[in-house]
Parts: C-alpha cells; sequence; structure tokens
C-alpha cells in the first residue's frame, strides 16, 4: 500500500487507544477522593510547584545535538550515493567531518561535553 | 466525492494552521511549544503529501527531534511553565492582529492577481539519490559548496553556542 | 590506657567530677556547666583524644534526668561514661553537635523523647515523632491511654 | 513537615524521597534538594517505623524484652538477641556454656552472611541489575533454611535466651552448614563476576561518596560503612565478646572510603565470616546449651552496656536496673541511626543516582534507625 | 502456502473484483487496520511474556506458570486486567497533554510499522525513503515522554522526562550513523532495496569489521533510545520511581508500555534488516545448493527469528547489567560512541569505494 | 471544494506567516518570540517547496533551499537559545522589555 | 598513548561486561539450577522443619483429653498477651472444687511465634504446629479457642 | 487537626469495593479472572516482614508464577497493596494517600501480626497502630511473624479465590482443596 497507509495506521492507533482508554471507564465504577487526586510523591503531600523554573543540566547537549542532527542529515543522501560517486564524495564528505570534528574537539576542550 | 487525498490536504492544512494559531494563542508557554511542534508536523505532512518525503523526514527529524526539545528545555530552564504568560495589552493584541490580517489581505489580493507560469511538463527525479548527486555535483548546478559552507555554519554555530552558554557557568555555585 | 590511668588523667582535668568504677568503664558524673569545656578537652586532649562518642542518652531517675555520654578513643581504646545531671523540669544542656558530630541526631532525638533542650543546637526539631506531638514519651510519667493499651 | 516552598531561587528544586519508595528500603523519608540534577541537601524525616521499642521494653520481662530486638535489625536479629542476652548475663553475671557461645557465634555469623548477601542483592537493585538481587536470595534461602531447622524460624530467630540458646543446635546442622560453606565458596566467584567487575558497576561506585576518615569517625560510623573509610571499629576484635577473641579472622578495612570500597569491605566480609564458620563447625564443644537460670530473672541494681558487631555495625544495649523485674530503662545503641546521620554529608554535591547508590551502600534498615 | 504475498494478491484481487473500487479500498483499509491493531496487540502479549520468562531464567527461577497452560495466558490476563482498570487523570495535571501523551506515544509506535518488511513481499509501504522515515517517526518518542512528564505534575516525571529527553535525542546520532553505514554500502533508503543488497550475504558478514562496529554501536543505541536498562534512566524504578509514567494508571500506563514494546521491536527489526538481511535467509555468495535449502525455510520465519534473536540480545542487557548513571550515559555516547561512529563511517566509505565489501 | 494545489499551499504559506508575525508582535517572552519566528521560516519553506512542486517542477532547487534553510533554523535556533539562556542566567528574566533595557 | 588507552580502556569495559552476560546466559540455559518450589502445587510434599514456629495449638488425646491446668504461666511468659487463659472452677471427683481452665484463648493476629509460652508451660500442654495457612478475610477469625469443646483435663496432670 | 490523621471508620469500610459495574454473568467472570490473575504489588514494606515478602518474590518461592511479580513502584500502577510490617501513627496518613492513590480496583493484603493488629507492639507502645485495617479496608489477613513466604503464597491465592468469587467483602470458606 502506498501512503493510504500512513492514515489507516494514525486512525488504527487511535482507535486502538480510544477503545481501551474508554473502556474501562464504561465497566469500572471508579471512587474518588480528593487524596486520590493529588500527586504521588511517595506518600508525602507534595510541597510547592512542580512546573516551576529549574536548572536542566542537558540543554547543553540539546544544543550540540541540534548541529549534529542537522550534519546526520545531509549525511543520507550522501551515503546513497557515495558509491556512485566514488573518491570525489569521500573528498567532500572528509572536509565535511574535518570541520565539524573541530567543532566536536573545541567542545571537548571547552568541557561543554562534561556534564556537570 | 471527494478525493482520499484532497480530504488529507483539508486536514493537515487544518492542523498546521489551527496549532499555529494556538500556538501564538495560548497562555501556557509548554503548550505552546507542543502546539508549535504539531503545526511543524503539519507542515511535514504537507511536504509528504507533496512527494518531498526528503523534505517531510528533515523537517520532522530536525524540528521535533532537534529544535523542539532545545525549545522545551529551555522552557524549563528559564519560565516557571506552570504559570500563565501575562496576557499582552489588549491595544497591543488588536494591533497586532490587525496588521497581520491587513498583511494577509494584501498578500491575498497579490496572490490572486498574479498568474504563475505553468509548470514544466518534465517532472525531474527527485529521489534521495538524486538529491545526493546534486548535492555532491561541484558544478554550475551542484550543491557542494553551499553544502560544505552549511558546515562551517554550523561549526560556527556549535562555537558560538559553547561560547555563550559555558561562559554562564561560573555563575553557578 | 588502663582505666587506673584514665581515672588520674581525668582527674587532672575534671578535679569536681565523681567517679564511679562499680561498672565495665569508669563513669564520671559532671555538672552541666563543666560539661560543654570539658567535651571539648577530652575530644582533643592528646592523651586522652575521645573521639568516638557511641552512645548518647538519658535516663528519666523520676527525680532528675541524666544525660549519658559514652565515649571512646579510636586511638587508645580506652572508654569511658560521662554523665550529667539535669533538672527535670527545665532539662537545658549545652549542644556537643560541634564536637561529635554524631550527636546531632542523637540529640534530636533526646529532645523529643525526653525534653531536653541543647542550646546551640542547629536544627532541633523533631525528627521521630510527629510534629503535632505532645509530650515526652521515654519519661517515666508518660501516659497516653489513646495510643497506648497497658498490659 | 515541610515548608511550603518548592523551589529556592537558584532554581533547586525540593523533592521527597519516601516514605515509599524503591530505594530507600523501607520507610525512610528524604527531603531532598535538587539542583538540576545534582543533590544540593539531604534531610532525613525518620519515624515512620518509631515503635517505641524501648519504651516497650521497659514493661516486659528480662526473659521476655529480647524478642522486640529481633525486630529491629531484623537482618542481624540474632546478633542483635545475643547482645540482650550479653547485658542481661553481665547482670547477672552469668556464665554461658562453651558450647552455647560457640552456636551463638556460628549462628551469628551465618546472620551476618544472610545479611550480607540480601545486601548485595538489595545494592545491585538500587544500580538497575535486577539478576543479582535473585542470585543473592538463593543463598540467603539456604541460610534460612539452616536457620528454620535449628531455630524454628526464618527471620525473627528469638533462638536467644539468657544463659544460652533456647534448644541444641539441629541433628542435620552440621551437614546443612557444610553444603552452604560449599556452595557459597563456589558462588561467591560468580557475585564477583556479576557486579564487582561489571565496568557499569564500578563507574557508578568509584569515587562516590567519599567519606573521610575523620567524618567517619565523628559522625559515629561503624560496621562496614566506618571500617571502609578506615576507622578500626569491629567490636569483634577492638571489644571481643563471646569467643571471637579466640578465633582467627581479620578486620576488614578499606581505604577509599567510597561507595566501591564499602561494597568491597561487605563482600571480604563475608569471606571471613565463612572463615569463621569453617574453624567453628567441625569443633562445637560437647555440654550445654544453656546455663541453669532462674525461672524469674531479677538482674541487680546497675548499669550494664554490652556491644555487638552486627552486620551493620556497632550495635550497643545500654541496659539501667533498679533490681526490678522489667528493666528500669533500655537505650539501643543502633549503628544505622549514626551511620544515617552522615548521609548528607556524603551525598552533598553528588547525582541523584549516586544518592542511591550510597544509601544502598550504607546498608540502612530503617527499624533499626527508628527503633 | 507459506507464502503471505501471494495471500494479500489473493484478498486484494477478490476485494476488487467484488466490490466496486472505492469500496475494495475501504474494505482494505479496514483489513489492514484490524491486522495492524493485531500485530500490535499480539507483538505486545508475546513480548510481555517473553520478556518475563527471559528475566525468570537468568534469575534462576520460573516466571508465569501458572495462568494458563505454562503460563501463556498471562500477559492476556494482564492485558484484560488494565483494560478494566480505572484510568484516572489526577488533579492538577494539565488534562489535554496528559491525555494526549500516550496517543502520540501510540501513533509513533504504529507509524513506524510501515516500512518494516515482515516477509517477501510482504511491507505495508515500501517508502523510498524508508530508513530515514524511521529515524524521524523515532523522534516523536520524545515529544511523547516529554509530554507525558511535563503535564503530570509531578517532580519525578519531570525528572524522568527530562533525562529521557536528553538521552533520546543524544543516542539518536549514534543510531543514525550506524544505520548510515549500510546506507553507504546499500547505496538505497528503501527497505527493499537493502534487504535484496544483502542476498549474498548479510551484511554482517559482508561488511567486514566496520559493519561489526556499527552493528554494535546501533544496538547500545537503540537500547539507549528505548529507554531501556541499562539506559532506563526516564524510568529509573530505584530513583524516579516510575518515572515519567509515575501518575499513569490502567490503560493509560498500559499504552506507554505497549508502545515501549512495540518500539523496541520495531528498532530490533530495522536491526535484523539492516544488518542481518531482514527476511532474505542466509545465503552464501553464489553457493545456490546451499541458498536453495535455506530458501525452504519461508522468509517471515527468517525475519521474526533475527528480530526475536535481537530483543532476546535487548532483555539479556537489561538483566544483566546495571544502569548507567546519567552523566555516564551522555560520556558514553559524546566520548565513545560518536567519534567512533564518525571514523566508523568514514571507513565503510573507503570499503564501499574500494569494492573491498564481498 | 478546489482540487489543492498551488494557491492552497501559497495560502497557508502566508497564513502561516502572519501567524507567526502576529506572535511576533504580541509575545513578550523571547523563547516564545522565537517560536514565532520559526512558524515565519516555516511558511517560507512551505513556499519554496510549493513553487518547486507545482511551477518548476522541473529543478530542485526549492528542495535545496529547504534543506538548506531548516539546516541553518536549526543553527539559529541553537545560537538564539544559548543567547536567551545566557541573558536569563545573568539578568534574570527574559522578557523583552528587560533585554530591551540592557541597551541602555 | 592516548588511543591506546582510549581503546584498551574500551576493551576492558565490553569484556567485563561480556563476563556478566555469559553468567546470566549460563543461568538462561541451564535450566537445573532453578530453585524454584511450586508452593500450591508441592502442598503433599512440603515438610516443614518440626521446630517450625507456625501456631501454637493444645495437643489433645484421643479421648479428648487436654494437658493444661489452667496455670496460666504461659499467660505471663508471654510478652505480648496473646494468650488469655480463662478459668473456671470445678468440682472433682472428691467434691474439692479445682481451678480448670475454661477457655484458653489465643490470637493468633498477635502471637509472634517466640515459643516463650511452650518454654514456661510445666505441662507441655501446648506446643508449636507447623500449619502456617492463617490467611482469612476476617480478622476475628484469628482468634481461637486452643481448648477443644467438652474437652477434659487429662488423667494425673498436675 | 490534620483530617488525614485519623482515619474514622472501623475496620475497613472506608471505600466500597469498586468493581461490578454493568458487568454481568460470564463477562465477569473472564473481567475477574484477569483481575485474579494479574494482581501488580506496590512495592510498600515498612519492616521485618518485608524481608519475607522479598523472599517471597525471589527464586525460591517466585511469586511470579503468579503473575505477580510487575512490582510498581508507584501506586497508580499496582493493585494489591501488601501491608508488610508495622504501621505507626506517623505512617498511617501515608498509608492512607497511598490506598488513595491507587487506581481502583484495589486490593489489600495485611501481612504478618503487625498489620493485623500490632501484634507485638500492640501493648505499650504509644506509636503503633493496632491493625492497619483502622486506616485502610484489608481484604485479607495473614497471620504470622512474619509469615512464611508460602503463608504469603496462600495469602494471594486466597485473594485471588475472593477476587474470582466477585470481590465481595463476605467471607468466603476456602478449604485447602481448591487451591
Ligand atoms: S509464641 Fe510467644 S507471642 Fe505467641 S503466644 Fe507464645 S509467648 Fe505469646
Ligand atoms: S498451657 Fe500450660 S502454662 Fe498455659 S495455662 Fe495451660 S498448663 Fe499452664
Ligand atoms: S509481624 Fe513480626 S515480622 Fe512482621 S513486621 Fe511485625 S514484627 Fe516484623
Amino acid at each position: 500500500m502506498g501512503p493510504a497507509s500512513m492514515i489507516v495506521l494514525i486512525l488504527a492507533a487511535v482507535t486502538f487507544s480510544v477503545i481501551a482508554i474508554l473502556l474501562s471507564r464504561v465497566v469500572l465504577k471508579a471512587s474518588w477522593n480528593p487524596q486520590k487526586g493529588q500527586a504521588y510523591e511517595c506518600g508525602i503531600k507534595t510541597t510547592g510547584q512542580t512546573w516551576i523554573q529549574f536548572n536542566v543540566g542537558y540543554y547543553l547537549f540539546a544544543l550540540i545535538f541540534l548541529i549534529f542532527d542537522v550534519e546526520l542529515i545531509f549525511l543520507y543522501p550522501w551515503a546513497v550515493v557515495v558509491r556512485q560517486v566514488g573518491w570525489p564524495a569521500l573528498v567532500e564528505i572528509l572536509i565535511f567531518f574535518f570541520i565539524l570534528f573541530i567543532g566536536f574537539l573545541y567542545a571537548h576542550k571547552k568541557g561543554a561535553l562534561n556534564w556537570s | 466525492m471527494m478525493k482520499g487525498e484532497t480530504i488529507v490536504f483539508y486536514l493537515l492544512a487544518a492542523l498546521t494552521l489551527v496549532s499555529a494559531a494556538m500556538s501564538v494563542g495560548t497562555r501556557r508557554i509548554f503548550r505552546s511549544a507542543v502546539f508549535l511542534l504539531t503545526s511543524l508536523i503539519g507542515i511535514a505532512g504537507l511536504y509528504f503529501w507533496m512527494r518531498f518525503e526528503f523534505a517531510a523526514a528533515v523537517q520532522i527529524v530536525v524540528y521535533a527531534g532537534g529544535i523542539a526539545v532545545l525549545i522545551i528545555f529551555s522552557v524549563f530552564l528559564t519560565q516557571r511553565a506552570g504559570d500563565d504568560m501575562p496576557s499582552p495589552p489588549s491595544l497591543r493584541t488588536i494591533a497586532a492582529a490587525g496588521a497581520a490580517l491587513l498583511g494577509m489581505g494584501l498578500v491575498m489580493i497579490q496572490l490572486v492577481n498574479h498568474r504563475f507560469p505553468t509548470p514544466a511538463v518534465a517532472e525531474v527525479d527527485r529521489s534521495v539519490s538524486a538529491i545526493g548527486r546534486r548535492m555532491l555535483a561541484t558544478g554550475d548546478d551542484g550543491f557542494a559548496l553551499p553544502f560544505e559552507v552549511v558546515s562551517l555554519l554550523l561549526l560556527a554555530a556549535m562555537i558560538g553556542c559553547i561560547v555563550i552558554a559555558m561562559r554562564t557557568k561560573p555563575n553557578q555555585p | 590506657m588502663t582505666t587506673e590511668a584514665l581515672i588520674t588523667v581525668m582527674a587532672e582535668v575534671a578535679p569536681d567530677a565523681v567517679v564511679d568504677t562499680a561498672g565495665e568503664w569508669p563513669n564520671f558524673q559532671v555538672s552541666a556547666e563543666a560539661w560543654p569545656d570539658l567535651a571539648r578537652l577530652i575530644r582533643h586532649r592528646e592523651d586522652l583524644r575521645f573521639d568516638y562518642l557511641f552512645c548518647l542518652t538519658c535516663v528519666d531517675w523520676k527525680t532528675h534526668l541524666t544525660m549519658v555520654y559514652h565515649l571512646s578513643s579510636t586511638a587508645y581504646r580506652h572508654t569511658m561514661v560521662v554523665k550529667v545531671k539535669l533538672d527535670r523540669e527545665t532539662p537545658v544542656i549545652q549542644t556537643v553537635s560541634d564536637i561529635w558530630r554524631t550527636a546531632e541526631f542523637h540529640e534530636r532525638e533526646v529532645f523529643e523523647l525526653f525534653g531536653v533542650n541543647f542550646t546551640g543546637h542547629p536544627d532541633l526539631r523533631k525528627l521521630i515523632l510527629p510534629d503535632d506531638w505532645t509530650g515526652y514519651p521515654l519519661r517515666k510519667d508518660y501516659e497516653d491511654p489513646v495510643n497506648m493499651i497497658k498490659l | 513537615m515541610v515548608e511550603e516552598i518548592g523551589t529556592t531561587d537558584k532554581g533547586e528544586l525540593i523533592i521527597n524521597v519516601g516514605p515509599q519508595h524503591p530505594a530507600t528500603h523501607g520507610v525512610l523519608h528524604l527531603v531532598i534538594t535538587l539542583d538540576g540534577e545534582t543533590v544540593r541537601k539531604v534531610e532525613p524525616h525518620l519515624g515512620y517505623i518509631h515503635r517505641s521499642i524501648e519504651k516497650m521494653s521497659e514493661s516486659l520481662s528480662y526473659r521476655q524484652f529480647i524478642y522486640a530486638t529481633s525486630r529491629m535489625d531484623y537482618l542481624s536479629a540474632h546478633i542483635n538477641n545475643h547482645a540482650c542476652a550479653m547485658a542481661v548475663e553481665k547482670g547477672l553475671q552469668l556464665e554461658v556454656p562453651e558450647r552455647a557461645q560457640v552456636i551463638r557465634v556460628l549462628m551469628g555469623e551465618l546472620t551476618r552472611i544472610a545479611s550480607h548477601v540480601l545486601w548485595w542483592g538489595a545494592m545491585a537493585m538500587d544500580i538497575g541489575a535486577f539478576t543479582p538481587f535473585f542470585h543473592a536470595f538463593r543463598e540467603r534461602e539456604m541460610i534460612n533454611d539452616i536457620m528454620e531447622e535449628s531455630c524454628g524460624a526464618r527471620l525473627t530467630m528469638n533462638y536467644m535466651v539468657p544463659g544460652g540458646v533456647m534448644y541444641d543446635i539441629h541433628p542435620n546442622f552440621h551437614r546443612r552448614v557444610k553444603e552452604f560453606i560449599a556452595q557459597f565458596k563456589r558462588k561467591l566467584p560468580e557475585y564477583d563476576e556479576l557486579v564487582t567487575g561489571n565496568t557499569i558497576f564500578r563507574a557508578r561506585t568509584r569515587g562516590v561518596g567519599v567519606l573521610s576518615k575523620e567524618d567517619a569517625i565523628s559522625y559515629g560510623c561503624s560496621g562496614p560503612t566506618g571500617r571502609a573509610s578506615g576507622v578500626d571499629c569491629d567490636i569483634r576484635k577492638v571489644q571481643p565478646y563471646g569467643i571471637y577473641d579466640r578465633l582467627d579472622f581479620q578486620q576488614i578495612i578499606g581505604t577509599e572510603g567510597d561507595t566501591y570500597s564499602r561494597y568491597l569491605v561487605r563482600m571480604q566480609e563475608m569471606r571471613q565470616s565463612l572463615h569463621i564458620i569453617e574453624q567453628l563447625i567441625d569443633n562445637i564443644p560437647e555440654g550445654d546449651f544453656q546455663a541453669k537460670t532462674k525461672a524469674v530473672l531479677k538482674v541487680p541494681k546497675g548499669e550494664y552496656y554490652s556491644r555487638v558487631e552486627t552486620a551493620r555495625g556497632d550495635f550497643g544495649v545500654y541496659l539501667v536496673s533498679e533490681g526490678g523485674l522489667t528493666p528500669y530503662r533500655i537505650k539501643y545503641r543502633s549503628p544505622g541511626f549514626s551511620n544515617l546521620s552522615a548521609l548528607d554529608h556524603t551525598v552533598r554535591g553528588q547525582k541523584i543516582g549516586d544518592l542511591v547508590a550510597i544509601m544502598g551502600s550504607f546498608d540502612l534498615v530503617i527499624p533499626d534507625i527508628d527503633r | 502456502m507459506w507464502n503471505l504475498a501471494q495471500l494479500t494478491d489473493l484478498i486484494h484481487r477478490w476485494l476488487y473484483e467484488t466490490f466496486p473500487p472505492a469500496w475494495a479500498l475501504a474494505f482494505e483499509m479496514i483489513i489492514v487496520g484490524i491486522a495492524v491493531i493485531g500485530l500490535f496487540a499480539g507483538l505486545g502479549l508475546v513480548l510481555v511474556l517473553m520478556e518475563r520468562k527471559v528475566s525468570a531464567f537468568m534469575q534462576i527461577r520460573l516466571g508465569p506458570n501458572r495462568v494458563g497452560p505454562k503460563g501463556l495466558m498471562q500477559s492476556l490476563a494482564d492485558t484484560l486486567k488494565l483494560l478494566v482498570k480505572e484510568g484516572m487523570t489526577p488533579d492538577g495535571v494539565d488534562r489535554f497533554l496528559f491525555n494526549l501523551a500516550p496517543f502520540i506515544a501510540m501513533i509513533a509506535a504504529m507509524l513506524l510499522m510501515a516500512p518494516i518488511a515482515f516477509a517477501k513481499d510482504f511491507q505495508i509501504w515500501d517508502l523510498n525513503i524508508g530508513v530515514l522515515y524511521v529515524t524521524a517517526i523515532s523522534s516523536l518518542n520524545v515529544i511523547a515522554i516529554l509530554m507525558a512528564g511535563w503535564s503530570s505534575n509531578n517532580k519525578y516525571s519531570l525528572l524522568g522526562a527530562m533525562r529521557s529527553g536528553a538521552q533520546i535525542v543524544s543516542y539518536e546520532l549514534s543510531a543514525g550513523l550506524s544505520i548510515l553505514t549500510v546506507v553507504v554500502l546499500t547505496g538505497s533508503l528503501q527497505i527493499s532495496d537493502i534487504v535484496t543488497a544483502q542476498s549474498n550475504g548479510w551484511w554482517i558478514f559482508k561488511g567486514h569489521i566496520p559493519v561489526l562496529i556499527a552493528f554494535v554501536i546501533y544496538m547500545i543505541a537503540v537500547t539507549a533510545e528505548t529507554n531501556r536498562a541499562p539506559f532506563d534512566m526516564a524510568e529509573a524504578e530505584s530513583e524516579l520511581t516510575g518515572g515519567f509514567h509515575t501518575e499513569y494508571s490502567g490503560m493509560k500506563f498500559a499504552l506507554f508500555f505497549l508502545a515501549e514494546y512495540i518500539n523496541v521491536f520495531i528498532v530490533c527489526a530495522i536491526g535484523a534488516t539492516l544488518f542481518l538481511g531482514g527476511w532474505m535467509p542466509l545465503h552464501i555468495g553464489e553457493w545456490s545448493a546451499f541458498n536453495g535449502i535455506m530458501d525452504w525455510i519461508p522468509s517471515s520465519l527468517w525475519f521474526f527469528g533475527k528480530t526475536f534473536f535481537l530483543i532476546f540480545l535487548m532483555m539479556w542487557f537489561r538483566w544483566t547489567f546495571p544502569r548507567l548513571r546519567i552523566d555516564q550515559l551522555l560520556n558514553l555516547e559524546w566520548r565513545y560512541l560518536l567519534p567512533i561512529g564518525m571514523v566508523n563511517i568514514l571507513l565503510v566509505t573507503v570499503i564501499a569505494i574500494l569494492k573491498w565489501h564481498f | 471544494m478546489m482540487e489543492p494545489g498551488l494557491y492552497h499551499m501559497l495560502f497557508i504559506g502566508a497564513a502561516l506567516f502572519f501567524i507567526g508575525i502576529y506572535g511576533f508582535l504580541t509575545r513578550r517572552n523571547l523563547i516564545t518570540i522565537l517560536m514565532s519566528f520559526e512558524l515565519i521560516l516555516n511558511s517560507v519553506c512551505l513556499n519554496f517547496i510549493a513553487f518547486n512542486r507545482y511551477v518548476w517542477t522541473d529543478k530542485m532547487d526549492g528542495l535545496f533551499f529547504t534543506v538548506f534553510i531548516i539546516a541553518i533554523a536549526a543553527a539559529e535556533a541553537a545560537v538564539a537559545i544559548a543567547i536567551i539562556i545566557h541573558l536569563y542566567r545573568s539578568h534574570g528574566s527574559i522578557d523583552v522589555n528587560s533585554a530591551e533595557n540592557l541597551k541602555h | 598513548m592516548f588511543l591506546t588507552r582510549y581503546f584498551s580502556e574500551i576493551a576492558e569495559a565490553v569484556g567485563s561486561l561480556l563476563k556478566g552476560m555469559r553468567m546470566t546466559g549460563y543461568y538462561f540455559t541451564h535450566h537445573k539450577e532453578i530453585i524454584t518450589q511450586q508452593y500450591p502445587d508441592n502442598r503433599a510434599t512440603l515438610v516443614l522443619p518440626e521446630r517450625f514456629r507456625g501456631e501454637v495449638v493444645m495437643t489433645h488425646t484421643d479421648n479428648n483429653e487436654h494437658r493444661c491446668t489452667g496455670c496460666t504461666a504461659c499467660e505471663l511468659a508471654c510478652p505480648n498477651g496473646t494468650i488469655k487463659v480463662v478459668t473456671k472452677f470445678e468440682v472433682n471427683a472428691e467434691g474439692k472444687k479445682k481451678k480448670a481452665v475454661d477457655k484458653f484463648v489465643y490470637h493468633l493476629e498477635l502471637c509472634t511465634m517466640c515459643n516463650l509460652c511452650i518454654e514456661a508451660c510445666p505441662t507441655d500442654a501446648i506446643r508449636m504446629a507447623q500449619t502456617f495457612e492463617h490467611s482469612v478475610y476476617d480478622r476475628s477469625q484469628l482468634t481461637r479457642i486452643l481448648n477443644k469443646p467438652d474437652s477434659k483435663l487429662q488423667e494425673g496432670v498436675e | 487537626m490534620n483530617p488525614d490523621k485519623q482515619p474514622a471508620k472501623f475496620p475497613g469500610l472506608v471505600h466500597e469495593t469498586p468493581g461490578g459495574g454493568i458487568l454481568s454473568g460470564p463477562l465477569e467472570d473472564v473481567v475477574n479472572w484477569a483481575r485474579s490473575n494479574s494482581l501488580w504489588p506496590l512495592t510498600f514494606a515498612t519492616s521485618c516482614c518485608g524481608i519475607e515478602m522479598m523472599s517471597t518474590a525471589a527464586a525460591k518461592y517466585d511469586f511470579s508464577r503468579f503473575g505477580f511479580e510487575v512490582a510498581r513502584a508507584t501506586p497508580r500502577q499496582a493493585d494489591v497493596i501488601i501491608i508488610a510490617g508495622t504501621i505507626v501513627n506517623k505512617m498511617a496518613p501515608v498509608l492512607k494517600r497511598l490506598y488513595d492513590q491507587m487506581a481502583d480496583p484495589k486490593y489489600v493484603i495485611a501481612m504478618g501480626a503487625c498489620a493485623i493488629s500490632g501484634g507485638p507492639f500492640f501493648y505499650n507502645t504509644y506509636s503503633v497502630v493496632k491493625g492497619a485495617d483502622h486506616v485502610i479496608p484489608v481484604d485479607v489477613y495473614v497471620a504470622g511473624c512474619p509469615p512464611r513466604p508460602e503463608a504469603l503464597l496462600h495469602a494471594l491465592i486466597t485473594l485471588q479465590e475472593k477476587i474470582k468469587s466477585g470481590g465481595k467483602r463476605e467471607r468466603i470458606d476456602i478449604d485447602g482443596k481448591n487451591i
């Protein structure tokens, strides 16, 4: 099947999930009390708000990841044709990699990949 | 009866536009990011619909996989993401909406009046290997140079990010 | 250091202490005022070096409370017991948590179970009992008809 | 409880770990201040299993109060009972028959192995490996079977009575222990292969949660936790009780004071305990297993303190007697309580994952801490 | 009768002969939909049971053996129970996102089914960007997890979600690089091309050491991407109780659970396709006698055999190793896997250009 | 409804563009401004692809431009967010007003 | 050199991981190592050690006689009040009033299986049984009366 | 006073047993079969009995044979809470909250003397709850201190019987035979 399969798959996923989730609603009379709605935190009332501004140590990785992700995207068309094109492809990608590798080494040197 | 493809197009268009509108409209920053993401995925869907699979994949990989995560992280880092953002002054909202609508109207008028050249008959091969070949070609129609320049740009961006982001490190205890 | 030698040295550093050698280890009874200085002294003095406070507790004698400190030295392996008599109504004593850090928790425990107040303690809060607890359960006259069923 | 703040100015997050949390091995409640993934402060809140054993013991007779201590550090129930029995025996100046002494030590060392084995599995589980837990219980079950046969229960043995042990060892005891020794010797190298040598495990534990010797002494850390920091605090050596002064075994002292060295100390200790058992198992002297005692015990007025080395460290019983039928005051000095007080100091600046590993390496048993 | 392609053809023809084209198409879609859901649910059941049995045997115990014959009904009972268990939405969550997240996880998992070749000529959609499509769609997973974690209004969930965000995006790079090694050798992104390219031997044998390295990197990276131990930071039980799905219950949780297992299946299927030849039987060069014998075994068996072998490998990892710490996890990627992967791909390029591979 | 074609795509592109502009004008928060900016960029990409698809079908430049724009957008987003975080760290706010205050 | 160290590190790590995998792989393939006992199926063959303390029971002879004199020694010995001996006065053959047990109440829900009562009993009237299947839906079912109805004191037990 | 603090009613009538609903007949039997065979416990252990619970989970007794092995650390996903160990006054509100936060249907097993009645800590203690059923409703009690692993398995089977019979909170006699 062609692209139509995408729609079929999405519809299948949605129907499946909806049925699955709604079934318990239909079948079960659930009890409810205020405590049940509280956020679970090991049985202790949670203190303060969860949705707060707080320190994400990972964003530097996400930054660098983004750069590499783009690089990866360019590699796909390259990889497909590398056998047809031959040596020039290797040379071009060497240059490409080389430049990026400098960045990588720089990041490494600067300790951006040392997670703190 | 409408063709299946057409329905899909309108669905995608609606997804794109509605979530884009929600994205700029909602008061919750995290939802805003999620709506932006759905809008971008809708655009990827449109690319797909036009049979530009490669562009669609690039769109999803970079936006959904990368930029969205980055934006969400920065939201955590800088916002009380649970709080609603203050709504902008109504005057500003009205003015902005007016400007946007006006611009939209102008563009639409232009669009309707403009006649684009009829498409060339020959459809070019747009498979990934064709893209690859063009990308590595050094000739007139090749994109080898931009390709390498992009790597330089990425290098610059990476170094820039590191320099900027690392400089703030010592502030922390 | 042998027990005898220990007693001699202690007689030197704490002449007012009442010595009792009946038990396994020598017992020294000192006053609440003298205790903080003595504690610092025996912790740091070269030939004593009581660096290991392995037990800190309190006993309710119905008329008064007694703080009991079991001290030992990891260098010389001698052990002794220091006791401090406290008033039952307003028991106050200087903390030793700055000298032996393990005392921080032990003193918090004694605080809530016996009601002894440790002055200078960094964080004297309830540790074990619920926050809204009243009374000092390990005192002899503690009564709690709701929770405590007598056999 | 905690003040109503969820965050500090610096973007720190306050989060509760426990009382019901898989990593706290019971009902410890830690309030953690997090900066991203880094732990800035840990504040233990106790009392979620405070059963007032000390108060209860004041109204139990000298025969009865021993059973309550099995429920404190239930992983070294037998050794706890030993301390209580010894305190009473000190008061009564009872001479415990040689056979009883040997049985006590044998059981004690078996308990220690069982406890360490369980700790090993639980620590591996904290770090994220599930299989060791199950392998550990295989050996533990063997010990439990031995215990059950001789003492009548698997966990809270209640085998100790003032003056000796409750019954003589079971006729099968010899054979079973021999089997166990053989099996355990075979399996210990597997433990190393599965966990000790694993590079992920090493990376997770080496250099993590370092506790210096001075701090360890000041915080009153004892047992493997203290010894890993270089404190020689094994009561079996520094103040021998029972027949330990006549046994050949080593006190394992670590140097680094990190999580890995705490781990290694315990692993070595299992081997030492095995060595002790091997020495004793063929040399159980004949004789009584219980000294003659009166039906009703009255400990003379005085204060008695007995110390033993449980699997977690220096356990003490401070018994004050007024000469009556029941103790006047009992204080249990539990090793876990002091060890826990060092937790905050050790954890600061480490990651959440390390907190779990460090807690695992401290081998906390919460009822032992809360009593 | 082993040829699934004939079966599909038969149905296809029958449908178009009996009904008008529009209806036939609709019916076909419905059939495919039901088949996919069936496959989905079936895989979930089988994988959960397999995980339990594998873990049990490694842990010297028996595992489920009392529900149904030899415990085979165990995961059915679990599923049924989850179906009728309350799926609650706690107060204070962002209701919209909280309920949307499992759907996204499911849709992503479901969409990934499209390009997988289950057997010879049996594939839902042979996209021309095959593996790139897989990379793209699987990056949607991280969004589902971040959404779930954030909207739960629970600190554990939030921490878990952010960890997995960092982790998944990082390991995507390595996974992509190792996929690329095979693409370099094959010269196509299409799954069917990749499989046919291995008709004279699987890449893992033909491609020398670099492909082997790529395979190892791929396995590590996808283990991390699917959030499985030893990389299960997102749900690290001993640290964050349930991680991002702490607040989810009943079927909402089960959907995450299911999506996780389906993702495991898919990455293993892709791995099997790329490195082990997918449905292609074990062929050695031009030895037609040997190849003929191998062809006797139906292609779907080959495919599922290889996939389940890789899944078993992942389970083996899970039940053997301790969990990494989050910084070590990131270090592993950025210090080891990524540089090695980059060098590796250059090596493969040289091999491909020189035609050194078999 | 019409068969979708170039004009539909251009309409979507234009609408996205102005939604982006609206967001750009109303938002006071750097991150949301960045998000609006992404919308604008995407509208441009969409136009490129649409022209490539419906008008200059014999060329691939639209596709390439889109891919390069996405690449640049990624780089731009990375740097922008780095700057935003830096601003936040040093000034404690990423409101545009306070960012404007920086200038003087 | 940096590179050699880098690679030897990797090799070492991979080696240690493979070692662990060999271990689990061994157990995966050697099912004889499995030690699981299948409890409800092995009830017939399950033998518990005779010292195992499952619950306190009172021995009764075939003639429905027990040995409990009602001396309450066990009640006193029990650390947590699990046993309540309710006594009554019986007139025996010689016409003398004698203390005898009326109800021997045993709270299984409180019992810690510590064996102190058994040790204390002068007549060995009670003993520990090896039963352990004590699950009930209602906690009142756990309170038991150990002397069977109409049981008598065995002859000759004082 | 904190309303969480002292649970009011005794014993165990705080919540109705959920379940039932619109199902009836064979369908209900199927659902009950599924529920009874897929009891995911919450990892909840307070003291000594917890060790025996772990033993039950471990290789020798292996309660995964019944499908109980998927121990969940979060109450949202757990079906049964095995109260293994003493519940003290400070813990009671926590236990209550954990129970409340579990998704329906939920079951409770009180394991060991402490959870049933306070057990060894019934007399002369000031901090122990005299039975977990003062706090939350309990479905199955298993006596012992600690109950041996087989006893816990027996309790689980007993609970299964109860669920299969429709989960009514009535007394159902099971003898050893029908397990
Ligand atoms: S075994 Fe112990 S707790 Fe049980 S009745 Fe006898 S003395 Fe009491
Ligand atoms: S059982 Fe024994 S100790 Fe108890 S009342 Fe009867 S005779 Fe006395
Ligand atoms: S019943 Fe016994 S074993 Fe269980 S928790 Fe209570 S004291 Fe411990």
